[in-house]
């Protein structure tokens, strides 16, 4: 058997063996998308081809503690010897061809898995404008004129081009099941495309300590079917309310979820969820523009900052 | 200034000063009546820059290449290898990012 | 707004006084930590006020510029922190074990606990600890009398103290931050963090930091000047070809955080805009600066734990180190590398898939030098005889655990994986599982080898194997459940979480962190019983281990001048060599008066007056911050108009000394290796090579 | 120069007996020293030249609001003579022309790192005076971080030049002042390196037409 066989029948194996103990399907082991998945098998392929050079020492650690014991008068003792040219081209030799060849491959998957990517599907691409708040996530649909908060749904099989920014501090964005994480900052603007093989929700969060309601800054992502999509985004303009500059206001505050629910009288949806039916102005590029315009944004107008006062802070905007 | 070592050390100490001078002149007054513009100048004012920082470090700060100890030597090119490494990175980096933000 | 006198200092900044206010479990357990340290400081203060101590800590330890006293005085700053530190890891292990869906300590509570942990455990346990040893063993190896620069050398230990001491005083004086150790902005601005708790992180890491520089120039220059006639460069043994490589990093890789961290302190003392989110910051280049320290950091502890490997394994297999030049040029080439890698702690901020595959590539590299010097030990090994001592067993922990780091840090190299893992426990499990089996395994090695040397007896040995199996064993119950919460999904610094399946992992998590804390409290119990027992473990005679290099051809513990000629070095592995050929314990035909600097108040002074210049900074007392730098300016200037600073030791009273030694030596029988962790061993050894030579074909 | 150089730069020679093998030591650390205070000014410039862009000006003043090329130009000459001046003041104390001349050129050497002083706080006030203050952008807050940065070294030194000088008073010229006036020596030289990078990079890449 080559190497190339077993380092793609061991991670075959291992997959098995971990996807077998894992509890909950939010995580790239159980992917639901093809990134997660070409993920999962990298990981894999970094495991084979590592334990080349891993095994020996498992295995060579006991045994020559073993055999070269002190009691052991048996063995041979050659106080003296400290060079061999064989062994010497075999441990560098050894380690530097396997990262030769990961190299290779780390280059290659790299630019293949770049989120910059839009992904090959047969659908029209949909397009989502992410806003990290603190302890939150803000998702604004521009082409449906809909938004919502800790609630991403998008049709399955269907490249979602998600353009990151947050209003607050830094944040990290991960939907684990379906593609990696990318950094979301404010004043810039990052991307990340995803896509879903099959309907099914993924738990999605953020991973950048900001804050005290960090833990609870999750949401859902949901692929639906076509059909699920276009009723959903029936239903969101049904039961959502208009998010004006006032709402956006108050929902920026540094709340979770849940307490942005209470706060703007939205009880009753889902956990931490909110669905807007409209959207004021191109609020994402608002929200990115501000940082860049040359002024000063003091506390009172920055979402997140102690002393937060969006009342009093109205002239900055 | 009677003995000799000592002139001939001073000399090499004008020289030097002779020479900063004029790679100061050159691009103050290229900058001052504009008579170069753009990249053309920007490298114009990075290489006489260089060459200044050899003069000061040949006649003022006498690094002499051939003479020294080799650990001496090699103290100063690594820490321009390494400070070669962590300024161009953090130029190649922020300079994508701007790009792509 | 503030106080002209006070500043910003007042009676809530008070912990206890909080606890009184809102006696919830979270503040009562930061009130009782504050209370711990007030209570132990005091405690510390009497106990040395009632055995009269004041006066022999004084002249003996902390006026003292004899590397042997700074290395001993800074692993004991960094045993106490640890302590610290470890409590936090369980207290946030506990937290986590029962965070679902809530726990006892508050969020902030919590991050106040992750950020001090990792701070204190990086900067005030791992690199005094290296420091400590570096400064007590590398003079020693080289044949040197002291460090290059004695002096300096006390200020650094003056600033690392006061590091320490700003880090402690957080716990009784206002809050730490919340923003880990490596605190990034704009989170810590001052828009989101207007409190002291930012402000206490940038003025202990950038005091202490400027001590490392200072430190890592002393060794550096030690190493060069200060060598044995004879004791070329490749003669010395790996551990100071590590020291080297380590204080390339501590003089290269320090002043990237001292630039990031003052620029955080403009932000926020002077409304300086380099990482806001307003006008232009850029907190990214934060992250670059952070990271272009933050990964030559972690070789820079590293490094020296691999050369204290390297001399155990030698050691106690009773052979040469197999490879030198091997193990040589891969040092050299991981010190380099690891100034081209940091990118790989922001894979995913979004730069182009070029830039993140250069990074990844030579991050990877980074493993085959790291490849070959575990190949080298393994080698060395192989032919020798092994006495499996505590040492040997810390070795053997750390082949297996390191192994498994070294195999998820290629994992986290590559950013395809990074994307999925980044920020989750798999990054906290896999810098747990190079940092505590690579440096902490190989600086508790270190203590149990060199501690006979630096103090004249040696440790227990029962309780000194319990420790290390209690490490090994608590740190692989404690993270290696975390990879695999990492793969689900678990971000790390989260207080609470929401996924019942986590729940298992983390109870085991829990029991490996109960495990570690047995294991801390066995090296206290240890070293209670060796210092009860130090009669019977005495080894005056200096060599108790069969040793390899010059630090064990002198008394333990060695007089302040080292040696009493300095050696004339032949061989690499010279002491050994010198003692197969007979040439050992030679008494040299003239004694020479030796000079030695005299101790001095400078560190000390240097030491107080930073850390009320930083407690100054953080409470914005703006005239005591001008003053303690004014008197500590002033005193270090003064100190230059001094010239009477030195005194002679007379050759007659070293040829006494010598002498006297040498005859407890020649009258002294040799112990064989059987005998090592006897009590027979009073660290004369015998030679082992006639007994194996014969059985050998 | 002999043949028994010890350390890279200026040797004092073998006829300064201990003070000349004493300084292989110290200079040696000296330099390693200011190799790693250069990491840190090539740091800062980096971040510099990261903000040196429309983005971090932030709409605020840009170069040509603020700078005065002129008073650069003096400054950069004062800069430079004094480095001939200091260059002199180790020539005599190499070839041990005695304490007097010594003096003298340290303290010319002083006054014009004063004058310059003086000269580079005149720029800054006025540049505090169109708002090119670092509260207004990131490009100006990594301006008053990096050339106040170099004013800060060039104070120290000036502060340094005169505890020399007292010291020559008082000690006279022991070896370890003699040590001690050779690190200046690197110390006030490194500064103008430094120097020419600031007026390069900052100055006149920021006037570029």
């Amino acid at each position: 058997m080559s190497v190339r066989q077993i380092s793609r029948i061991l991670p075959g194996a291992l997959a098995l063996a971990l996807t077998g103990c894992t509890g909950s399907g939010d995580s790239f082991l159980q992917p639901g998308g093809p990134i997660a998945a070409a993920q999962r098998t990298e990981l894999f392929q970094i495991f084979g081809w590592t334990m080349i050079a891993i095994l020996p020492v498992f295995v060579l650690v006991p045994l020559l503690l073993w055999r070269y014991r002190y009691r052991n008068a048996k063995a041979r003792y050659t106080p003296d010897w400290d060079r061999s040219a064989i062994l010497e081209v075999l441990m560098w030799g050894v380690p530097l061809v396997i990262v030769v060849v990961l190299s290779a491959q780390l280059y290659r998957t790299t630019h293949a898995l770049d989120p910059v990517q839009p992904l090959a599907s047969e659908n029209p691409p949909l397009r989502v404008q992410v806003v990290g708040l603190d302890w939150k996530w803000l998702f604004l649909y521009p082409d449906l004129g809909i938004a919502t908060v800790n609630e991403l749904a998008f049709p399955v099989e269907t490249s979602v081009a998600l353009d990151l920014t947050t209003d607050t501090v830094m944040q990290s964005f991960l939907i684990s099941a379906l593609a990696g994480q990318i950094y979301a900052m404010p004043g810039m603007r990052t991307r990340l495309h995803i896509l879903a093989d099959a309907p099914g929700s993924f738990e999605g969060e953020n991973t950048q300590f900001n804050g005290t309601g960090f833990p609870a800054q999750r949401f859902a992502a949901r692929a639906m079917s076509a059909a699920d999509f276009d009723a959903w985004v029936a239903q969101v303009r049904a039961d959502g309310q208009p998010l004006t500059e006032a709402s956006y206001a108050l929902l920026a505050e540094s709340s979770t979820g849940a307490q942005a629910q209470a706060r703007l009288g939205a009880e009753g949806m889902a956990p931490g969820v909110l669905h807007f039916s409209t959207v004021e102005g191109d609020l994402f590029h608002s929200i990115l523009h501000r940082y860049m315009h040359g002024n000063p944004v003091p506390p009172s107008a920055q979402p997140g900052a102690v002393g937060y006062a969006p009342e009093t802070a109205e002239q900055t905007r | 200034m009677s003995d000799p070592d000592h002139r001939s050390e001073a000399r090499l100490y004008l020289a030097g000063f002779g020479l900063a001078l004029t790679l100061t002149l050159v691009p103050f007054g290229l900058v001052h009546w504009g008579l170069m513009q753009g990249k053309a100048l920007a490298i114009t004012i990075a290489v006489l820059a260089v060459a200044q920082i050899v003069v000061h470090l040949r006649f003022f700060l006498h690094i002499d290449l051939s003479r020294q100890k080799r650990e001496d030597l090699q103290l100063i090119l690594f820490t321009v290898l390494l400070l070669g490494i962590m300024a161009f990175g953090t130029l190649w980096i922020m300079g994508n990012l701007a790009t792509r933000m | 707004m503030t106080d002209p006198i006070f500043g910003r200092l007042d009676l809530s900044s008070l912990s206890v006084w909080r606890a009184f206010q809102d006696p919830s479990l979270s503040e009562l357990i930061g009130a009782g930590a504050a209370m711990a340290v007030i209570l132990g400081a005091l405690a510390t203060l009497a106990l040395l006020t009632w055995i009269r101590l004041w006066g022999p800590l004084w002249r003996d330890w902390l006026t003292s510029v004899d590397h042997k006293r700074i290395g001993i005085m800074y692993c004991a700053l960094a045993l106490i922190m640890l302590a610290r530190g470890v409590i936090e890891g369980v207290l946030m292990r506990t937290q986590q074990a029962f965070g679902l869906h809530g726990g006892f300590l508050t969020p902030d509570h919590f991050s106040e606990l992750f950020s001090t942990h990792g701070t204190i455990m990086i900067f005030f346990v791992a690199m005094p600890f290296i420091a400590g040893v570096i400064n007590y063993v590398m003079p020693l190896q080289i044949g040197a009398r002291d460090m290059a620069f004695p002096v300096m050398n006390q200020i650094s230990l003056g600033l690392t103290a006061t590091g320490a001491a700003l880090v402690m005083i957080s716990l009784v004086l206002g809050e730490f931050s919340t923003g880990g150790w490596a605190n990034y902005p704009p989170y810590t601005g001052a828009d989101f963090q207007p409190g002291p708790g930012p402000d206490y992180w940038i003025w202990s890491i950038v005091l202490a930091g400027i001590g490392t520089t200072l430190s890592g120039i002393n060794f550096a220059v030690t190493i060069y000047k200060e060598r044995a006639p004879g004791m070329h460069f490749l003669r010395m043994p790996i551990f100071c070809w590590t020291v080297i490589c380590t204080s390339i990093i501590m003089i290269f890789a320090l002043p990237p955080l001292t630039v990031a961290a003052l620029m955080l302190a403009a932000d926020r003392y002077l409304d300086f805009h380099f990482f806001t989110n307003d006008l232009g910051g850029n907190m990214m280049n934060y992250v670059n600066l952070f990271w272009l320290f933050g990964h030559p950091e972690v070789y820079l502890l590293v490094i020296p734990a691999y050369g204290v490997f390297s001399e155990v394994i030698s050691t106690y297999s009773g052979k040469r180190i197999y490879g030198y030049m091997s193990m040589v040029y891969a040092t050299m080439s991981i010190a380099v590398l690891s100034f081209c890698v940091w990118l790989h702690h922001f894979f995913t901020m979004g730069q182009s898939a070029n830039i993140n595959a250069a990074f990844g590539i030579a991050s990877m590299a980074i493993a085959v030098p790291t490849g070959v010097k575990i190949y080298n030990w393994l080698a060395t090994i192989f032919r020798g005889r092994v006495r499996m001592t505590v040492p040997m067993i810390y070795a053997t922990g750390f082949f297996y655990l390191f192994v498994i780091g070294g195999l998820t840090g290629v994992m986290l190299a590559n950013p395809v994986i990074s994307y999925q893992v980044h920020n989750t426990l798999f990054l906290v499990a896999h810098f747990h599982n190079v940092i505590i089996p690579g440096v902490l395994f190989g600086l508790l090695a270190g203590y149990h080898y060199w501690f006979p040397k630096a103090f004249g007896f040696r440790l227990h040995e029962g309780w000194g194997r319990a420790a290390a199996l209690l490490w090994i064993v608590g740190f692989s119950f404690t993270f290696l459940p975390l990879y695999w919460l990492g793969l689900q999904g678990m971000p790390r610094r989260s207080a609470s979480f929401g996924d019942p399946s986590f729940q298992p992992m983390l109870w085991l998590a829990l029991f490996g962190g109960m495990l570690i804390l047995a294991a801390l409290g066995s090296l206290m119990l240890q070293l209670w019983v060796s210092i009860r027992n130090r009669v019977q473990l005495a080894v005056p005679l200096g060599d108790p281990w069969n040793g390899r290099s010059l630090e064990w051809s002198i008394p333990s513990p060695p007089p302040a001048y080292n040696f009493a000629l300095l050696p004339q070095v032949l061989d690499r592995d010279d002491f050994a060599e010198a003692k197969a050929s007979g040439r050992a314990y030679a008494e040299p035909a003239v004694y020479e008066d030796i000079e030695m600097p005299d101790n001095t108040a400078i560190g000390m002074i240097v030491c107080v007056c930073s850390t009320l210049m930083g407690l100054a900074l953080v409470f914005w007392i703006w005239w005591l911050a001008v003053l303690s730098l004014g008197v500590m300016v002033v005193s270090l200037i003064g100190r230059t108009f001094r010239t009477d600073l030195s005194h002679v030791i007379p050759a007659a009273q070293i040829a006494a000394e010598h002498r006297a030694w040498l005859a407890r030596v020649r009258a002294a029988p040799a112990v064989d290796r059987l005998a090592e962790t006897h009590d027979r061993n009073r660290g004369r050894a015998m030679p082992e090579r006639p007994f194996a030579a014969g059985a050998a074909e | 120069m002999s043949g028994s150089n010890l350390h890279p730069g200026l040797n004092l020679g073998a006829r300064h007996g201990s003070a000349h093998e004493g300084a292989e030591t110290v200079v040696f650390g000296f330099w390693i020293f200011l190799m790693s205070d250069l990491v840190i000014f090539g740091l800062v410039f980096a971040s510099y030249l990261t903000v040196a862009n429309p983005l971090g000006m932030a709409g605020g003043p840009g170069p040509a609001d603020a700078f005065d090329l002129r008073s650069i130009f003096v400054q950069t000459m004062i800069l430079l003579t004094s480095s001939l001046t200091f260059g002199f003041a180790t020539l005599a104390l190499r070839h041990e022309k005695g304490r007097t001349v010594i003096a003298g050129w340290l303290g010319v050497t002083l006054l014009l790192g004063l004058a310059f002083l003086t000269l580079e706080l005149r720029d800054f006030a006025h540049m505090i005076e169109v708002g090119a203050v670092p509260q207004r952008s990131g490009f100006w807050s990594a301006f008053w971080g990096l050339v106040p940065l170099h004013g800060l070294h060039v104070a120290l030194g000036c502060l340094w030049i005169a505890v020399m000088l007292a010291q020559m008073a008082l000690l006279g010229l022991v070896p370890v002042v003699k040590t001690r006036l050779l690190r200046l020596g690197l110390f006030w030289h490194f500064l103008d390196l430094i120097w020419v990078a600031i007026f390069s990079i900052v100055y006149l890449g920021g006037l570029m037409p």
